[in-house]
């Protein structure tokens, strides 16, 4: 059954909500009060239930079965979150209460802020982040108003070619270049050629531990030994903390500051693309430099400080409206207390005992891009389907046929034709068996001639494979009363 | 572990089959000396109902908004969310998916984003809009951005009236990127003169209407006035329930429209997560930051929705690209989109009615005490009023009744001691007049 | 993909939940400590998350789509029910807490008791049955001890041959014998017939208005005078209320007592069986023989009758542990509050209309049984699909590969081969138009004799259709861990 | 009114196709008179949130034992409800979905029966199941007229020690089905001699473990009295948890079981819904009462599910059923199934041994309090005490100290003068040390 778009369900004189009329009052709207409709359509409540339930008929998610999804960390979204995310006097709260009336919720970020220190032995924390790659661009800022304060000028950031696309990204938005750093054969920094890079214009360097091939970078402490020589700092991007959580520390490993997925290592759910929030740990160095606000907790008890008041504190500025991504800071607060010190631990470590299981049940039929042991993530390249005619792509989208997400493609981009698989610590043996028998039977399909199988995947999803090339060519954003596409497509 | 499937001898097969002896061999990568031997220093692993009692223990020291009587806005609104939206966030296949990469199985968030986008588009009057970004103020300092690379020029000029937070994140990105940033202070008096500010170097004006004092402005000339010399006009709201009832930017000539959109169909939730909503003239669509969601064909010729235009994007562009945004607020994208979708013509025009009526009504009983001016001559749903003491000692005193009493503008900008006795106060749907009856007997006691 | 039973799922030392170990105390079992496990299986929490995840996305509901089911009243299930059910003070209140401690809980069970004494302008309600059958007990046992007092011995019940099953079998549960009274021509109780069965051995008629036809017994006043007349009682079953509430009170056509289904009628949700509950409303003349407990207010507040107090009240007992289905009561009052009596005129009248469009969109390819107008639900017998080869069933299950679910099949018994179909108010115009075209389609397959559609139907559901015999010749109604065919299945 | 779709046109175009002119037309058959034309005496429609008001304000009037500690028992107890529970059974797919009639669409609803099913079958010892009753006492009272077709005989004895609710039940059926309704009177003084009352016409002895006053039963050798004489025995427990630490009376020779299921993932909802579980042998299935869901094979030849040995039940066999029930409480038992599935064997036997040893260490300290007597030499999470007042006067007096104290046995059985100053103490994982400090406490005050 085709689901049409909600305008395309509009009745005048329908409405979801039941509203009583407005009181009469003189406005005072200054004579500007909206003069055309909105356009926007009328449905009734049961309509609107099915419609979004039939849409997310639709959807895969980790509630529907194995993500392994590498770089994203897809793991078990408890519900005790979600119910807690909504606790009175913590999801209806508001964040302009006076201070006085908002003490647990000040609590529950400094409590919060306490378990991330911890984890990662760093002395400070900037909350307010919102994401990943917001917490980076927190991060660089802290860097470059440090460098600023010492009046120098350094404009240079050294990031690996195997990085995330939001660190250079990142980068760039503070104003600085990117200088690219190449990997070994091995799969981390060429450490020699990182050597080779430094100078007193580089500002930091910018690196993923473990990083995106899925290793960790055995060479952190001398990483973070040359870069502080030179004058520069340590950013660790900390999207991949789920395989370490509990059992390395990110601060005895020398780094500046990291930013931590609260939605990939501490469970709050990705919601089809958010909301996130990526708080980041911070060195001695750069504490001063955190973004405002921040709270602060004395004999009377939590304070928010908003502005800057002077003192140590040299806040570079505000990143969002607000103190933070508070509903996130919930969940990842009762995913760790409900973990504690030695489920994070055992959490981690699952993780990575996971994905070594995947590479060592799979090296055999596929291709390992580097020799073991990995971190909480497994890669491998294309060459297992080599003339064989099945790409990567076609590999991904024939394991959705077979009832599983496919795993990151195309990415890092130092392998050819890469297939980076996370199981996290969330799936079970069975499952994780399963899926290994999918993909080696895939793999024996694929090396039997039996193209056109991959060719046609997906065959059994809502829809078919997608013209992504057309959808960029001529975009349609939106649904228009006129458009052609969207009446025609029934 | 409730949590961890693996078991003993789960671990022992898989440690087996790895070649190893123990999980912790696996970490040979880690520097000596890095390798934890023991737990760090926190609390052990608490059932379910120890978390929830922790928790809820934070939640009981607040004075929680649903129990006092709340007038409390400054860019965040109280309303009323249906018990829809919340179910169907929560929907596991929503909840729990990633970001729609893989589109044959994500029609369902895809085809909701395109959904959104339209709403959005047709909120704000304008073409297109995105699918969603952290906040409405992260969106407005990507539209300054945005104006910046469009217009290939460094200065902006911001509008007094524009919210403290907007501006501050707007000057952060700014003085990172070597932007130069103006505008008049903020003043309470008549309408401030911004037209004469744009220069042929100015990349864009940012004026918020209803503004952060709560008043109305009509941007048609100021709009002229930025095309003129080739700047564009950012138009800014936080309100997204007054679209309903007042005319949308996009009429008026804004180039880009960003706002807040917690107000439909998001909880207050102490300031996040949040959605920014952020619309623009489709020839600036290429230049746009974040995700957007278009629609195509599949295979079979069947309509579907893909994530597209990526080339813009951090994952393709890496230091080219508009922004560095990644994940944003799908979940609360969702959510705007449901109750949006309840609301519909008529839901939302009646909505924004009644907090309208609300607030007019809040404004003429404490304009009766003595004590409190009505500075607003136009607002929506919110409104300054000047009291004869400091706004936030007024603040704390109504706090000590158990009222929620609005916000001090102090609060919002600390260092104009000409706003020290102004206080906002904002109405929606969910203030009584029992409500709007204590305020006022509080405020007679505490002025 | 399949989904195994979770005790196929069962590892030992995994857990769904974490709970300190138990003090450590001298145990006060006197030696009837458990000696061998219970045999329950072990999973963590997101593979019970994923399990019953996957098992509901097997399931057709409301949400899903329409639901025809006639007698059933699918309609829509607002989730603002949901939420009240669960609230505090009222979700969590032990039914044995001092009614001090309860007197907005029983002020909520006496406010919806007004709700159903004015919908239906009935003097009493008895509130605690669970169900629709169970109300039919109480209302029937009331009768009986009505009778009872008036020392009369009257062991016969009328039940029209079109009635639920439920109507005798309830009659037997209160010991008495069963006497059939046919239909007429028009689908209605035969007036005559049944006058003629009267006599002063009848201890009442037990009859459903609107009836299973879904027609309305348009000689309910002489019914009632009739049975009245001959010293016997008038059991009206409500199932079908939705039709008339707020329109037609059943009280002011005579009857004695009547149950309500508030899953049907009010919107509790039908949950894949339940629960529901049966409130039943009584005439002056039942009302003292009502079952324990019940609630009254004086001035000193909510009360809470338990036992016999003697007085004007004879109660015939308790039907049910504590005081009735609280959550029930919770959402059909929220369903009540939400629709006012404008609203549920409005839902009645719409329910009527929607099934008279169905009636007439479709007689003339289908055949209606009855000539209209019907009330909330349209019948059809099978005379249309004679001929084709298709037959009543092979027709329901072609409907679930177009998205529907079939309506009522071979209920009523009174026309043969029948498809009684109940849009509800609930189903917008656009969803019936989808419906009467995809019924017309499948009648022009039908008669196109394209048969083997229908008997392979359905085709793209979880399962195709199951054998019900050999499940019923050897059951297997629960698994075992030797069992054959658990395992075979895979 | 947001839940009804039809929009004026659409009624007017619907009405042209039916063909009369007003809906009230379709009413015809309606005797004159009695078709209103005016709305009933009762208030008009409200919105969303005025109803969730009107609601919340009633709930706000109790006493939630979230907030107080709560040592209620006697049938319902408080137990937490993982969260995973109430998420799932919310999801429409189950909560919107009709008795599973359809099987092809319905493998959801009857693949969860079948294990709910099994692990009734499993705790109680027995071999199946059905697929749920009302609540334990009305299982009960079904349990007993099954035995009477069993063994056609019209006489049951009932343990001093049942449920007076359970008890009550049973009652009202036996006195329209004529049965003789026999037993001890209830006594706290050593055990009761019910093999003594087992004659030639008794079809079922029917005791229950833990009992009503908390103490629990060895039932083998009744159960050999009850078999020589031919007559069931029916074996009843309120508290299901009790099956996880104690020995399942299916081990001691019960014909059949059955009992409240509420304690798994059931909210107490002050008193309803509840899920009644019912176990029985083999040999006796086809006289048991109620829906089953039975294993069987697809035409592909998968195993699937159906509603089963419906031959049994009204639809089809009329006033000959085995039983007038129909809805039963398939969500309930739902949640039963879910939340079990979560406790498997291991959480399962340690939640069992977390409740007996709060009660013991309740016990031990209401037992040190000068005017309290505990009354019970066994017991599993509740027991008995004596006090030395009235109970439900002193139940009152907790109650004004904000503490829900239990249940005085003279609510359960008013005519018996000799339980007038007994109360029953229940403590499951809920009851924190501070919750029996405060009753200690208050106790020592009102004694």
């Amino acid at each position: 059954l085709e689901e049409p778009l909600i305008f395309e369900l509009d009745a005048q004189g329908r409405c979801g909500v039941d509203l009583d009329p407005a009181p009469a009052v003189q406005d005072r709207l200054g004579g500007l009060k909206r003069r055309a409709p909105v356009g926007l359509p009328g449905l009734s409540e049961p309509q609107v239930v099915r419609h979004f339930t039939r849409l997310s008929q639709k959807n895969y998610g980790i509630d529907s079965g194995m993500y392994p999804l590498g770089s994203c960390t897809m793991k078990h979204n408890p519900r005790l979150n979600e119910k807690l995310a909504r606790a009175k006097g913590l999801g209806d709260l508001h964040p302009m209460q006076p201070d006085s009336t908002a003490q647990g919720a000040l609590e529950l970020i400094d409590t919060l802020a306490h378990w991330l220190k911890t984890i990662t032995a760093m002395p400070a924390v900037a909350m307010s982040p919102a994401a990943g790659a917001h917490g980076e661009l927190c991060g660089m800022m802290a860097i470059k108003a440090a460098i600023d304060v010492r009046g120098e000028k350094r404009g240079r950031v050294l990031v690996p070619e195997s990085a995330h696309g939001t660190n250079p990204a990142t980068a760039a938005a503070c104003g600085f270049s990117v200088d690219s750093i190449p990997a070994n054969a091995r799969g981390r920094v060429d450490l020699d050629a990182f050597k080779a890079k430094l100078g007193d214009d580089v500002a930091a360097i910018m690196l993923t531990n473990p990083n995106t091939c899925g290793l960790f970078e055995n060479d952190m402490i001398a990483i973070a030994e040359a870069i502080h020589d030179a004058g520069g700092y340590f950013y660790c991007d900390g999207a991949n903390l789920n395989a370490i959580m509990g059992r390395v520390r990110p601060g005895d490993l020398g780094i500046d500051c990291m930013h931590i997925n609260l939605h990939k290592t501490f469970s709050t759910p990705h919601g089809g693309g958010g909301p996130g929030a990526g708080p980041v740990v911070l060195s001695a160095a750069l504490a001063p430099f955190a973004p405002l606000p921040y709270v602060v907790h004395d004999a009377a008890g939590y304070r928010l400080v908003e502005h800057d008041e002077g003192g140590d504190a040299q806040p570079f500025g505000r990143l969002k409206g607000y103190h933070g991504q508070m509903g996130m800071f919930i969940r990842s607060l009762a995913y760790m207390l409900s973990h504690g010190a030695d489920g994070l631990r055992r959490a981690s470590g699952d993780a990575v005992l996971s994905a070594n299981y995947l590479l060592a049940s799979l090296q055999d039929v596929m291709s390992a891009s580097f020799p073991g042991p990995c971190m909480h993530e497994a890669l491998f390249d294309d060459h297992f389907l080599k003339d064989t005619g099945v790409t990567t792509l076609d590999f991904a989208k024939a394991m959705i046929d077979e009832g599983f997400h496919p795993m990151t493609m195309y990415f890092p981009l130092v392998v050819h034709g890469a297939l980076l698989m996370e199981p996290t610590e969330s799936e079970s043996k069975e499952t994780l068996d399963q899926y290994i028998a999918t993909l080696r039977a895939l793999c024996a399909r694929a090396k039997s001639g039996d193209i056109q199988t991959f060719k046609d995947a997906p065959r059994f999803t809502p829809r078919r494979r997608l013209d992504e090339t057309a959808a960029a060519r001529k975009p349609v954003l939106r649904w228009k009363a006129e458009t052609e596409g969207t009446s025609a497509a029934q | 572990m409730r949590y961890l499937p693996l078991t003993d001898a789960d671990r022992s097969a898989m440690l087996d089959k790895i070649g190893v002896g123990a999980t912790r061999d696996l970490y040979c990568d880690v520097p000596a000396g890095a390798l934890l031997t023991d737990p760090v220093d926190l609390p052990l692993h608490k059932g379910e109902q120890d978390v929830e009692r922790t928790i809820a223990a934070l939640g009981a020291k607040n004075i929680s908004p649903s129990d006092a009587p709340c007038f409390l806005g400054a860019g965040a609104y109280r309303h009323h969310i249906p018990a829809t939206v919340d179910y169907m966030i929560q929907r596991g296949e929503f909840l729990t998916a990633y970001t729609p990469y893989q589109p044959e199985v994500s029609q369902g968030t895809l085809q909701a984003l395109f959904e959104f986008q339209t709403q959005v588009a047709l909120l704000t009057g304008m073409d297109v809009a995105n699918a969603s970004m952290y906040d409405g103020a992260s969106a407005c300092a990507e539209a300054v951005m945005m104006a910046a690379r469009i217009t290939r020029r460094g200065r902006a000029v911001l509008s007094g009236g524009l919210h403290p937070h907007y501006r501050a994140v707007a000057d952060t990105h700014a003085r990172f990127l070597g932007h130069e940033m103006t505008g008049p202070a903020p003043r309470l008096e008549g309408d401030e003169d911004i037209a004469g500010l744009i220069d042929d170097n100015t990349a864009c004006v940012v004026v918020q209407t209803p503004d952060v004092f709560g008043r109305l402005h009509d941007l048609t000339a100021l709009a002229e006035a930025c095309h003129e010399k080739g700047a564009l006009l950012i138009a800014v709201f936080t309100e997204a329930v007054s679209l309903g009832l007042i005319a949308p930017p996009g009429e008026m000539g804004a180039d880009i429209v960003v706002g807040e959109g917690q107000s439909i169909g998001n909880a207050l939730s102490f300031g996040g997560p949040y959605v920014g909503l952020f619309a623009t003239r489709d020839k600036y669509v290429r230049q746009m930051p974040g995700r957007v969601c278009g629609q195509t064909r599949d295979s079979e010729g069947k309509r579907g929705w893909v994530l597209t235009l990526s080339t813009r994007e951090q994952h393709i562009r890496r230091e080219k690209a508009t922004s560095n945004i990644c994940t944003n607020a799908g979940l609360c994208a969702l959510a705007f989109t449901v109750h949006m979708s309840l609301l519909g013509e008529d839901g939302l025009r009646r909505l924004a009615e009644i907090n309208h009526a609300k607030a007019v009504m809040l404004a003429d009983k404490v304009a009766a005490i003595n004590g409190v001016r009505v500075v607003n001559d136009t607002f929506f749903n919110e409104f300054t009023v000047e009291l004869t003491r400091p706004a936030a000692l007024v603040v704390e005193d109504l706090a000590a009744r158990g009222i929620l009493g609005g916000v001090p503008l102090s609060r919002l900008m600390p260092g104009r001691a000409q706003f020290a006795n102004h206080l906002l106060l904002a109405a929606s749907e969910t203030v009584g007049d029992d409500d709007i009856a204590r305020l006022c007997a509080a405020l007679k006691e505490v002025l």
